[in-house]
């Protein structure tokens, strides 16, 4: 009652403001949504590399955050008892794709991971019905790598996400999600065909590449000409999400792997400095989705009250 | 029927109607229809069918579904348990029954009116209009002339509500909108969700705006109006009359636009002044005389050619040199210079110079035009004031400045010109009635044909030793009277010999406390009430200091045969039709609600005065002789509305007729809507009678040692300060005013959730508006917290709102917010409370009309947020 | 354009009083004694316990009359409150004669009958909003 | 044929009769508004404007919103209307991310607006709705479809408000929008809304 009377508050207030932030995804019961979509994200991308590099905890592990992520998901919908309607409008929706990747993702990952773990399964590793679980997963994988960036360009009432770097940015987040992944279980004792340093130099490629496409985002974001688009710049270097920003994502995600990887070049890596490294860029990707989802800014509604000539 | 055949009925008929009836949300009172299913409204849309808001409603008028659903009203009688009476005391409700409430107000007021009926005041709230008569004819049957009305006159019109009726024979002015092509308002908002016909007024004034009609609005503020408007004049407060003062010299002395014809016709302009300032009379007949250029010598002005008489010269009558009023006025007018109103408003002398030129060539002295075959003078201009022109010290001269434009151009109660609402009415086709018209007195000036009170605005009263608590009777221009509830009220009745003091209040609706001044001042006031009722629908702030509260109905529960009328208040003016709606019954009382008029007639048969009770209903109502009510018998509220409407519309369209129609209506006439030149009455350029008026209040007042200050009463306005312009102190830099939000206006409905969130939204309604640059200088940004304090450490806390469109030495508020009470839990710490930076005395209220002043010098600091 | 203002409306008779409603009495029944019975209401009502008084006048009477009698009979604080000083009725002291306004105190009273019922009251003097 | 309105914010004096009609007219819970008034101001002093817009769901020829649901609870009809199936809808807000105007509430605050709980009349006219899903403005589809105007355009106290045919030339919506140069609110976004403004 008092949580929703606050949001009532906050809701009027937010009314008379030309730049109105965006709270639905993000804040209250929003963050499930962040913690959904940073999940899965996660899950994608280690689902890749753990194909990549023949990672069977690593398989697991994106099945896992897989799983995780859909109820996160479910938890953030107001009418999750309703999720299956959510298959309707694939033709339109990137919702909807994001659903049917997830269940495509889940069901084939399943089929595929229970022979692999289950010796006792009624179908084995190199039956059909793993084959096209392998493949069901792929393009689960694909599309949940890809789709996320999407619903945030689709979105044209938030300028800042309304970019078509969007959907790189998420796909190499779930890459980098992936590898960090991998570095944990890994660190944890689990086998994979990579080596540490491999896969610490696949993390800094890919980070160099999120850096780069992340300024690209900014750029745009600033020279766009829109006032909501600069508004969720300010607000996420200088203003209510600035916290998150420097702490979360440049702290945590950026300075401590990168000053982890530097010591690691002269003395390889304790394996819990490894999986510190991998946690810290996790959460500095979380950091970073959450604190980019909440500085959408609304496109002000008024517009020259006079015809466009 | 009697089928014995047909099924009995297993489902009771669904309730589903649409039920005419009137709106209560303000003193528009607009014809609303309410969508009743299976005993709940479930909507209120506005009476296509009707003139009175045209089908269409305010905001305000839309929710009033949410206040009559509004579980916080009042639903049983309550009586205070707690004697002592204060902002801080809680009054200990204790519920009684309608029984003990009504004996024991029947024995306070018996006790009262057999000791001194004069005893007892009778408040009342301005929102519902048809609340006048039941209270008055209670009042004057029960034999007390003390009445008031919420701030009322106080608030919107001493002057404003004086003057028209002088100068219009109405209520209000407003411009004619079908046919004005330039209008200019001084602080007032007609057509833009505020005053009389609001919502009527709202589409005409739309209509006008898309057909060209320019509006130049005068206003420290740009808000409703102004957002409209051509052009935006801002001008510092309270100055309204000097800038008007300068346009009719730019007018008189310097364009020389004038309609001399019209001020030989319809004026006093020739009439000749002497030395004295008073008339020059007729030795025989005692009427004031003119020149007759043709007769070349003086003659009774109703024996001349008004085209004969001179409007200039010097003359001698009998040895007195005499020149004409008009010669009079325009020597007058000579020192308010553009140059010199610049200094005084802020405005531009050569915008000044600019709109005096656009007004008086757009008048188009000597053009008429066809109005449905009749042809009429045509003046498409007027100038229109209300509230925050007339709201100061200066009330008078301010509103009769602003009028002058109107009278020196012929642009009075013409085609496209300055209209009052409809001041003369020539009745129902079937029955004549009601019937009414300007007339002239024994100097040929104009006695308006009706009025809200009955003692008019003109001729103006004899000044006597005060029988009124409020002093009217003394100070014979006021109105609605300070001196009810003023700090110096005790020593104004001591000096007066006023020969009792009021002991009981009925009050129906009025929320004191927040509608007149500070509210130290006023709780102070109702404390010294021994026996206080309070008829409401909410518990107040102010009935927190009744002895007994008794719960009212709702608008939708209630009847009123005359929820509209007088026309002079709230029909729309100009063409069209005249119409006459009720008000009745949608939903039954819930709880232990009664009708306030119900109880009104009970309490006359409880006290026994029922006789002098249908007295008063038949003289106030106006009853024909075959439906007047008979000696003490005993009447439902519904014959008495049956009683009146009968009168009005024939035998056959009684109650009944009309709660199936909702109202009636007849098409207006050109000579009804423009009845000034088929009338022979004048109106005062020269406000004569303000002369021997000082003399008259002086002899009462100068022994009992208080001076008349004759400024206030000479003959021609005059721009005089108000106390805000006479502050010095440094750091006090800035004029606080107060204007009326369309989401508020007139009404109630801070409580009203719809509109509160909607006031929340706004960017004004519950903020402290400052000039951007201003507020800068003083380091202050949107939303900062700030604490505006007077002179005398009145203070009030707000947030502030940085705007450009406020002139620099600025400070708005939007009125009648911030309740303090619990009573109302919506309303409740809601915006900003202004009048508490308002004192309550003498020296703060004109000393001709009476009217407050509204405006407050003040500093503004920020608060200090204790970490 | 240049139209004299009081020359465009000329020889209206929309607002004239109708023919005849200002003529005077008819001579017939002069000075035959009249029985008025007034009735007081409201503040008026104080000045006496009586209600109605009688009242013994002639025929054609003034409201003039009658309150120049009433003055006679309750005193000058009685008649400040129907009339001002100069004599004249107040606007807000409302007189009926058998039901109908007496507007005008100076006219004759066409009771036409030898009996009237004369009721008195004030109304509100002042109002707001 | 293509249901559409045009506001003449000439005619618009900001007084929130629109907003509030329409709560009457849906029982719209508090923070949901299908109507909205918004105020702003322009120049310097002293001159300076007071600007109003008044806005409510654009229902779009190509709808963003619609796009975006995953369920098809948004929807077109056939008169070019926009609307909300509550029945469908998850409460995913993917349309209010959509949507360029900000037209689209979810409906999660309170449900009644005074702290006693609902009135029956809230009870009566707001039952319809559900929690935890998205709403906004749909034309008043059920006025609509009984011949009369939605509740802001019949209820405007200025006639600011038209309601018509967009794909009628000889519409009166059409006409204002051809002789007095209507626009649409952000016409960069795509959308084209079938709700026109003309200039103040």
């Amino acid at each position: 009652m008092q949580a929703t009377r606050a949001k009532y508050d906050q809701l009027i207030q937010d009314l008379g403001r030309d730049l109105r932030p965006q709270r639905e995804w993000g804040e209250g019961r929003g963050i499930f949504m962040v913690i959904g979509h940073f999940v899965v994200g996660v899950a994608s991308g280690t689902w890749l590399f753990a194909l990549l590099f023949d990672s069977r905890a690593g398989l697991a592990l994106a099945f896992a955050l897989a799983g995780l992520g859909g109820i996160a998901h479910l938890a953030y919908l107001g009418r999750p008892e309703r999720f299956w309607k959510m298959v309707v409008h694939v033709r339109t929706s990137w919702i909807s794709r994001g659903f049917v990747g997830l269940s495509l993702f889940l069901a084939g990952a399943l089929l595929y991971l229970v022979p692999l773990f289950v010796p006792a399964a009624p179908w084995g590793t190199g039956s059909v019905a793993a084959g096209v679980g392998h493949a069901m997963a792929i393009v689960g994988m694909l599309v949940l790598m890809g789709y996320m960036g999407f619903v945030y360009t689709a979105s044209k009432a938030i300028p800042f996400w309304n970019s078509p770097l969007h959907p790189a940015l998420y796909i190499v987040y779930a890459l980098r999600g992936g590898i960090a992944a991998l570095l944990l279980t890994v660190a944890l004792g689990a086998r994979s065909s990579a080596s540490v340093g491999e896969l610490l130099l696949l993390w800094a490629g890919v980070t160099a590449v999120v850096i780069v496409f992340f300024l690209l985002e900014i750029h745009g974001a600033m020279t766009s000409g829109n006032a909501a688009a600069r508004r969720s710049v300010h607000d996420l270097f200088a203003g209510r999400l600035a916290i998150y920003f420097y702490v979360g994502t440049l702290a945590l995600g950026l300075i401590v792997p990168a000053w982890l990887m530097w010591a690691g070049l002269s003395d390889p890596l304790s394996l819990s400095a490894i999986a510190a490294l991998a946690l810290a860029s996790a959460l500095g990707d979380f950091f970073m989705k959450y604190s980019i989802i909440r500085a959408g800014v609304y496109l002000p509604v008024w517009t020259r009250l006079a015809p466009q000539r | 029927m009697n089928d014995v055949t047909a099924p009995t009925n297993l489902a009771p008929a669904r309730d589903d109607a649409w039920i005419a009836t009137s709106c209560a949300l303000c003193y528009s009172s607009c014809s609303i229809l309410a969508h009743r299913v299976d005993g709940t409204v479930v909507k209120i849309e506005g009476n296509p069918d009707s003139v009175v808001g045209k089908g269409r409603l305010c905001g305000k008028g839309v929710s009033g579904i949410m206040s009559h659903y509004d579980p916080n009203r009042l639903k049983v009688p309550l009586r205070r348990t707690n004697p002592k009476k204060g902002l801080d005391e809680d009054p200990g409700w204790k519920e009684i029954s309608w029984e003990e409430a009504l004996g024991e107000i029947a024995t306070e007021f018996g006790r009262v009116r057999a000791e001194d009926p004069r005893k007892l005041l009778i408040q009342r709230t301005t929102t519902v209009t048809a609340g006048r008569n039941p209270l008055y004819a209670f009042g004057n049957a029960f034999g007390t002339p003390n009445y008031s009305t919420a701030g009322g006159g106080l608030h919107c019109g001493n002057g404003a509500h004086l003057i028209s009726g002088i100068m219009h024979a109405s209520w209000s002015v407003t411009p004619d909108f079908e046919y004005c092509n330039y209008a200019v308002y001084f602080g007032a908002s007609k057509g833009h969700g505020a005053g009389h016909a609001a919502t009527a007024n709202m589409k005409l004034a739309a209509d006008a705006r898309a057909r060209g009609m320019k509006l130049v609005v005068v206003d420290p503020m740009s808000n409703f109006a102004s957002a409209k408007a051509t052009e935006w004049v801002p001008l510092r407060v309270g100055t309204d009359g000097a800038l008007a003062l300068a346009l009719c010299h730019v007018l008189v002395n310097e364009l020389k636009i004038y309609d001399a014809p019209y001020l030989q016709a319809k004026t006093n302009a020739p009439y000749l002044i002497g030395p004295d300032k008073r008339y020059v009379r007729d030795a025989v007949t005692k009427k004031p005389l003119v020149w007759d250029a043709a007769a070349n010598a003086a003659r009774p002005y109703s024996e001349a050619n008004s085209a004969d008489m001179a409007l200039e010269g010097d003359f001698a009558v009998d040895g007195v040199s005499c020149q004409p009023a008009f010669h009079k006025l325009k020597e007058h007018l000579r020192k308010f210079t553009p140059e010199w109103a610049e200094g005084i408003t802020t405005v531009p002398a050569a915008n000044i110079r600019r709109i005096a030129g656009e007004f008086g060539r757009e008048a188009r002295i000597g053009s008429t035009i066809m109005v449905e075959g009749v042809n009429l003078p045509y003046r498409p201009v007027a100038a229109v004031a209300f509230r925050g022109a007339q709201g100061h010290m200066n009330s008078l001269y301010n509103f009769y400045a602003i009028d002058l434009l109107n009278e020196l151009v012929g642009a009075s109660d013409v085609v496209g010109g300055c209209l009052g609402f409809n001041p003369a009415c020539d009745g129902f086709p079937e029955t004549g009635r009601p019937h009414y018209v300007p007339k002239p007195d024994a100097d040929g000036l104009m006695i308006t044909g009706m009025w809200m009170g009955y003692h008019y605005p003109y001729p103006v009263g004899e000044p006597r030793m005060p029988q009124n608590a409020g002093l009217q009777d003394l100070f014979t221009m006021g109105m609605t009277s300070p001196f009810l509830d003023s700090d110096d009220q005790e020593a104004l009745w001591t000096q007066f010999e006023l020969p009792y003091r009021p002991e009981a209040m009925l009050n129906f609706g009025a929320n004191l406390l927040m509608s007149i001044a500070n509210k130290e001042s006023v709780a102070r006031s109702l404390a010294k009430y021994k026996f206080m009722v309070s008829i409401d629908i909410f518990e107040t702030e102010t009935t927190r200091f009744a002895d007994i509260v008794l719960p009212d109905c709702s608008y939708l529960q209630t009847l009123d045969s005359r929820s509209n009328f007088p026309f002079i208040f709230s029909l729309p003016g100009g063409m069209g039709e005249w119409c006459w709606p009720i008000r009745q019954p949608v939903l039954p009382p819930e709880g232990e609600q009664r009708r306030f008029q119900d109880v009104l007639l009970e309490l006359a048969d409880r006290i026994g005065f029922r006789a002098d009770m249908n007295a008063a209903f038949n003289a106030s109502l106006n009853l024909a002789p075959e439906q007047r009510l008979q000696g003490d018998r005993r009447y439902t509220w519904e014959e008495i509305c049956d009683a009146e409407l009968k009168t009005y519309f024939g035998a056959q369209r009684g109650l009944e007729w009309f709660k199936e129609h909702g109202l009636i209506k007849w098409p207006k006439k050109p000579e009804e809507v423009y009845w000034r030149p088929f009338v022979d009455v004048r109106v005062p350029i020269y406000w004569e009678f303000l002369v021997p008026l000082a003399d008259k209040i002086d002899a009462i007042t100068a022994p009992r040692g208080l001076k008349v200050p004759r400024q206030y009463y000479e003959p021609m306005p005059d721009h005089l300060p108000c106390v805000s312009h006479c502050c010095t102190t440094p750091g006090f830099d800035l004029y606080a005013f107060y204007y009326r939000d369309t989401l508020h206006t007139n009404s109630y409905t801070m409580e009203n959730p719809w509109l509160d969130e909607a006031a929340q939204l706004d960017p004004y309604s519950y903020t402290i508006a400052i000039n951007t640059n201003t507020g800068r200088g003083k380091g202050l940004h949107d939303g900062a917290l700030i604490w505006v304090e007077t002179e005398t450490g009145r203070k009030v806390q707000g947030r502030v709102k940085l705007t450009q469109g406020i002139h620099p030495e600025g400070l708005g508020i939007g009125a009648c917010a911030g309740h303090w009470g619990d009573g109302m839990p919506v309303a409740k710490g809601k915006g900003v409370f202004f009048n508490e930076l308002l004192e309550l005395d003498y020296n703060h209220v004109s000393p001709i009309n009476l009217n407050l002043d509204l405006c407050a010098r003040v500093k503004v600091t920020p608060v200090q947020v204790r970490q | 354009m240049g139209v004299r203002w009081d020359a465009v409306v000329s020889g209206s008779r929309f607002w004239a009083q109708p023919e005849g409603a200002d003529a005077p009495a008819p001579a017939a029944g002069m000075d035959a004694p009249v029985s008025v019975q007034v009735f007081l209401f409201g503040t008026l009502a104080k000045a006496t316990a009586d209600r109605p008084i009688t009242l013994a006048l002639h025929h054609p009477f003034r409201i003039a009359d009658v309150m120049a009698e009433l003055g006679r009979r309750y005193g000058g604080e009685f008649l400040s409150l129907i009339a001002a000083p100069n004599g004249v009725k107040l606007n807000h002291c409302r007189v009926y004669v058998n039901g109908e306004p007496a507007t005008d105190p100076a006219r004759p009273i066409q009771c036409g009958r030898s009996s009237a019922q004369i009721e008195i009251i004030l109304l509100t003097a002042v109002e707001g909003g | 044929m293509r249901r559409g309105m045009v506001i003449d914010l000439k005619r618009c004096i900001g007084c929130y009769a629109c907003q509030l009609s329409c709560k009457a007219e849906h029982g719209t819970p508090p923070g949901v508004f299908y109507a909205r008034v918004l105020k702003k101001e322009e120049g310097q002093y002293p001159s300076v404007r007071q600007l109003f817009l008044p806005v409510l769901c654009n229902h779009c020829e190509e709808p963003p919103c619609v796009d975006a649901c995953p369920t098809g609870a948004s929807f077109k009809c056939e008169d070019g209307i926009v609307d909300i199936d509550p029945e469908k809808c998850v409460g995913c807000r993917a349309c209010m991310m959509a949507c360029p105007y900000s037209n689209r509430y979810y409906n999660d605050g309170p449900q009644h607006y005074f702290a006693q709980g609902a009135t029956v009349y809230e009870q009566v006219r707001g039952a319809r709705h559900q929690t935890d899903v998205v709403m906004k403005c749909n034309f008043c589809r059920d006025r609509v479809r009984a011949g009369r105007d939605p509740a802001c355009v019949e209820n405007c106290p200025t006639v600011a408000r038209h309601f018509g045919d967009l794909d009628d030339p000889t519409s009166e919506v059409s006409r204002l929008i051809k002789e007095r140069s209507g626009f649409p609110l952000h016409p960069e976004a795509g959308t084209k809304p079938s709700v026109y403004y003309l200039p103040p």
